[in-house]
């Protein structure tokens, strides 16, 4: 067996690691600007399928398609986002006589297009969030439904998901805008500009629902997942459990998750998104009919391997497991660690990482996607690495996830380390007290504040640094020292051609 | 040798000698004698004489040092007076009015034309990067004396993008 | 709470790390030999406590109470080695009103004479190795004993233990310079030259039992470890369960062990070393008073963190869990990563670390005691960091362990990574077949075999260094290149004095 | 450029040369067109013209060049053939008669006496290093001509222990 992964990043590194240890061939795929990328590393076979752009590379099925037949490859996992819910791509996969490793394109189609996923899921007895209408064609029709249903409404790309081309509109005067920088990215990210809004409802938190179901209409879930700290609609910080919900909540919702794949056939690794209201009431938002970036919480708490799975399943596999089998066990937080800068309103921050450290240690699980001395290009997501901490309760995760984050150094691009910081030590967190607008409430007070200049810790590091420069004055001025000239050619000619 | 420390808004001056297998440093008002070892190309380790150790991960750019120790970063700017002062004159012969390219990435759309006139704020141009668009505002009222890229270009971090006056 | 941890390397890290997270500070103490050491890069604070020999730093005590004195500590962790096993260590911290994680100093010196633990334990019938006999005067003695006995016998340090301080003995001739060695060991190691033999039980299994006590009588045990494979009486490979223990053996073992500490009224972390015959037959050998090097491996199957065990325990709390509390899940298996050349004989290979690649991903935990830039000094242990994985069966943590083998790099000393990848595919290894002579009798067949010459990735390989080469010829030759004359200086400084 | 790589026990010609961004090789009898790229201090793909790729882990030390990829290690001497001539002079000089130390550490105990024949495989000296003594033998039969350290002695590694004529 030998599994083509069509993905880059920490993703492709996570799918590469449980083939390794199923004992599975790998194949990576990488474009021009990834030469250098850990997946490209550690795959058993690399090859070269376009350009920087994804739109040449990462989303050219038929390049893909060749390197599977090139290197005799028996299966496609597709990770997430790029290709992750493309129907036509796990079509392609099919006919080119290769296991897609995820649901059927049918199940794809059926939840991608999220309005008429909505009637679907209304239909079969899953509660809806209000307000859903079906997708626009010309921005007069997104006006009207703006001022039928009020502000603030969501302004959504039909195929978009994880965050992704959305867009909160509060007032009239940021409608037009609005809506144009969605339709653009809408076609830019996913090829189609079709979007559609919905009411947004105030101070709710984000829970989804993991299930996991085989292709002889077997399906368990396994409960669900905190993700309502977002930022700019992405979340930044995700828990398995939720603080909120007891078990027999985590019944209910699991029950509404499991009908609502059931719904569409559902087979492989997938997760059910809801809504919740602080009165507990909970509402379908969509099916990721793919692996979530933050499957791991999950996968800590409730022992389960959700690629391994994934890949079982694929192979006609029977699930392992029934409902009274699986139990969880502990807590487990998530951070996603970005190439950004906290203090300059979350900037981009590509470029060479001269130094990292990662944090190790008991319950510390570390997903990284890069190393020392490697690139951050400008062309893909600003995630870096994925840090994730168990504990035997959410206070022991905390814990362990604040020391983590003590060991955690990147030298040479800034990145969220910081800003997690903060969070973990937030009073309102620690009890478990947040909605989705939490992170936009916090920036403001974010204050990763620096101790006074007579303080002992920056005496030794003015020391230090003026040590340092006095050193490297007494040094020789060397022609080529430190970053060379090579290596700045190289970076260079990462940054070529179109983004 | 002496030179200037530069810490949150604080200049100091801070002179290092050798003395010994150490250092004797004078920070400001203060006198250290520090005995400082290599642990790796990052990693330092640096005692005060009164035995308090500190390890420390160290990293610079030009003048720009960047020092972690007990869980914070301190960052600390170290130049030599000379260079300094002709830094200072430079500021005031007025580069500052080059708006520069924050990290690097492709210019999606430009806002502004060239004789514009904008307040602070404006937003100039649309950079995108890591598949955020990110717009760049103009960070002082003023007219747009040069633009210097076009949509579609590719720039580096810190590249000029515009001449405001 | 502030926790002194009297030790260094990986179990100093270990321990610290534990501290920040129940929130409590820590102070490392250091010998001149490890001033860049990890524990003293993580810990709040550092005090030097002499130069790199151990006689005149880690075992100090006098030195080591000062350090807490001055730094206000209010408890001292020994880990293991140097004084973790010293009653004199423990007595001295409780005068000086310190709290000593660990047992009282009563049961300390109850189990570390080894010749009277076996007589008390014996009383309190729990079964002991044949053959044992007191302390020996003289050569003499032991040459009687070995004429008695019969060849094979051990002879072992009184005051030994952890494998340090053993020497087996098969033939008259090696009789004598056996006895010379240990003795002068035994001297230079624990500063009690006295030593005693055994009959060597032959093809037996090492099998040990963990248990956790508190100040107020509970006793539990977390299950057994394997620890067979053994290299010079030193543990290389452990694991949790043993592939051998059934759940009725594993009642009986913990019941042995749970017996053996109560006989001498044990709290904290403790460990019951037996041999078990191919019978199934076990004996016990000796406790260990501490917490043990391989202890996360039950730390991972069980769920429960003994470090903060051990610290919950000191500061006199009752242990929150009943022996019907406590279930194991899984397996988990640990590799020792020294700083030894396989190749050549396993000579010991201290230097710098120029480059580490440390494996992540799901189920793997580095207990790491280095890092790149690290010049790992010869006065200590070889043992760099412990690598320890675990999966859902025997087989997964094996195919986990094999999958992270191949993400651990370490470039600029020589390491027992392609020893553990021999053994991870070993038949045998894999069976479980294995006695505590299976190292031994596969060092003959390490054959850690080359790839022939035309192999594509030796042509690669060959290439590669090729083209750096003469890049390298192609650059200016520079005074201060590479290596800096003041790091070797500082190398150059930690070499001197003597070991 | 012509070079020699030494792998296992064979002598290799290595031709080298720069062709447009990359390379062109010549190892033995074969030809080979390579682009390679530097990912890091350590870390380097290379790609040959029909489009395989292979991430590699590089260090060397002086000559000796170690490569990691594939989950194998390769080491593998290069040599410029000028050097390689004054090398195969100096050993046939004789220079292989003296015992280096394989590893830093301290002498503990020596075993002969100056003058003293001894047969190949014969304790020579006592090393102690990371808490273990190893015991260094004769790599042949001999007579030590002249012993260099003495019990005590803190050695590095390769460090003249024994002149074995």
């Amino acid at each position: 067996m030998k599994v083509l992964i069509a993905n880059r990043g920490e993703i492709a590194v996570r799918i590469i690691r449980a083939c390794g240890e199923l004992g599975y061939g790998t194949v990576a795929v990488y474009s021009e600007a990834d030469r250098s990328a850990l997946h490209v590393v550690y795959a058993d076979q690399a090859v070269p399928i376009g350009p920087a752009p994804s739109r040449e590379s990462y989303l050219r099925i038929d390049r893909i398609l060749d390197a599977a037949k090139k290197t005799g490859a028996d299966a496609i996992h597709p990770g997430y986002g790029f290709l992750a819910e493309n129907a036509e791509f796990a079509r392609a996969c099919k006919d080119a006589g290769l296991i897609f490793v995820g649901p059927s394109p049918e199940a794809i189609e059926a939840m991608g297009h999220k309005t008429r996923a909505r009637a679907r899921m209304q239909a079969a007895g899953v509660p809806v969030v209000p307000g859903l209408i079906e997708p626009v064609k010309s921005f007069d029709e997104i006006a009207a439904f703006a001022h039928s249903a009020g502000f603030p409404i969501m302004i959504k790309a039909a195929a978009g998901g994880g965050g992704k081309g959305m867009r909160l509109v509060s007032t009239e005067a940021e409608l037009r805008p609005a809506y144009d920088r969605t339709t653009s990215e809408a076609a830019s990210f996913f090829g189609d500009p079709e979007v559609y809004a919905e009411k947004f409802i105030e101070a709710p938190r984000h829970i989804e629902v993991q299930i996991l179901g085989d292709q002889h209409g077997n399906i368990i879930h396994l409960g669900e997942r905190e993700c309502t700290l977002q930022r700019r609609h992405q979340k930044v910080v995700e828990e398995c459990p939720s603080p909120v919900v007891d078990e027999e909540l985590r019944a209910q919702l699991g029950a509404m998750a499991v009908r609502a794949a059931a719904a569409v056939g559902y087979y492989s690794a997938g997760t059910v998104e809801c809504l919740m209201g602080a009165d507990k009431k909970f509402y379908f938002l969509e099916m990721n009919t793919r692996l979530q970036v933050e499957h791991p919480v999950t996968e800590m708490v409730w022992g389960i391997d959700l690629v391994k799975a994934q890949l079982l399943i694929a192979r006609g596999g029977t699930l392992p497991w029934t409902q009274g089998d699986v139990k969880p066990s502990g807590h487990a937080i998530e951070c996603r660690i970005y190439a950004e800068d906290p203090m300059r309103k979350f900037a981009p921050s590509p470029g060479l990482i001269r130094y990292i450290n990662l944090p190790q240690g008991p319950g510390v699980r570390n997903e990284n996607g890069v190393y020392s001395g490697y690139t951050v290009p400008v062309f893909y997501d600003p995630m870096l690495s994925k840090l994730v901490c168990h504990g035997s309760t959410r206070d022991a995760a905390i814990a362990r996830m604040k020391r983590a984050l003590t060991e955690y150094r990147v030298e040479g691009i800034e990145t969220t380390i910081p800003f997690f910081t903060v969070i973990m030590h937030n009073a309102d967190f620690r009890a478990g007290r947040f909605d989705t607008g939490f992170i936009d409430r916090l920036l403001p007070l974010l204050d990763i504040s620096r101790p006074p200049a007579d303080d002992r810790r920056v005496e030794a590091a003015i020391s230090a640094a003026a040590i340092l420069a006095f050193e490297e004055s007494q040094r020789v001025q060397l022609p080529d020292d430190g970053d060379s000239a090579w290596r700045r050619a190289g970076r260079l000619e990462a940054m070529r051609g179109p983004l | 040798m002496k030179l200037i420390a530069r810490y949150e808004d604080l200049d100091l001056g801070v002179e290092v000698e050798r003395e010994g297998s150490g250092y004797r440093l004078t920070v400001g008002e203060r006198t250290f004698h520090i005995d400082m070892v290599n642990c790796g190309p990052y990693v330092h380790s640096l005692r005060f004489d009164d035995g308090e150790q500190f390890s420390l991960i160290h990293d610079s750019v030009g003048n720009d040092h960047e020092v972690t120790l007990r869980g914070s970063k301190v960052k600390v700017e170290i130049v030599d007076p000379l260079a300094l002062r002709r830094k200072q004159r430079e500021d005031s012969a007025g580069e500052g009015g080059i708006v520069k390219a924050l990290m690097p990435g492709r210019i999606v759309r430009i806002l502004v034309e060239a004789g514009q006139e904008v307040a602070k704020g404006t937003g100039i141009l649309i950079l995108e990067a890591m598949k955020m668009e990110n717009e760049i505002q103009a960070p002082a009222a003023g007219t747009i004396e040069e633009i210097f890229v076009k949509p579609g270009d590719t720039v580096e971090g810190g590249a000029p993008l515009v001449h405001l006056v």
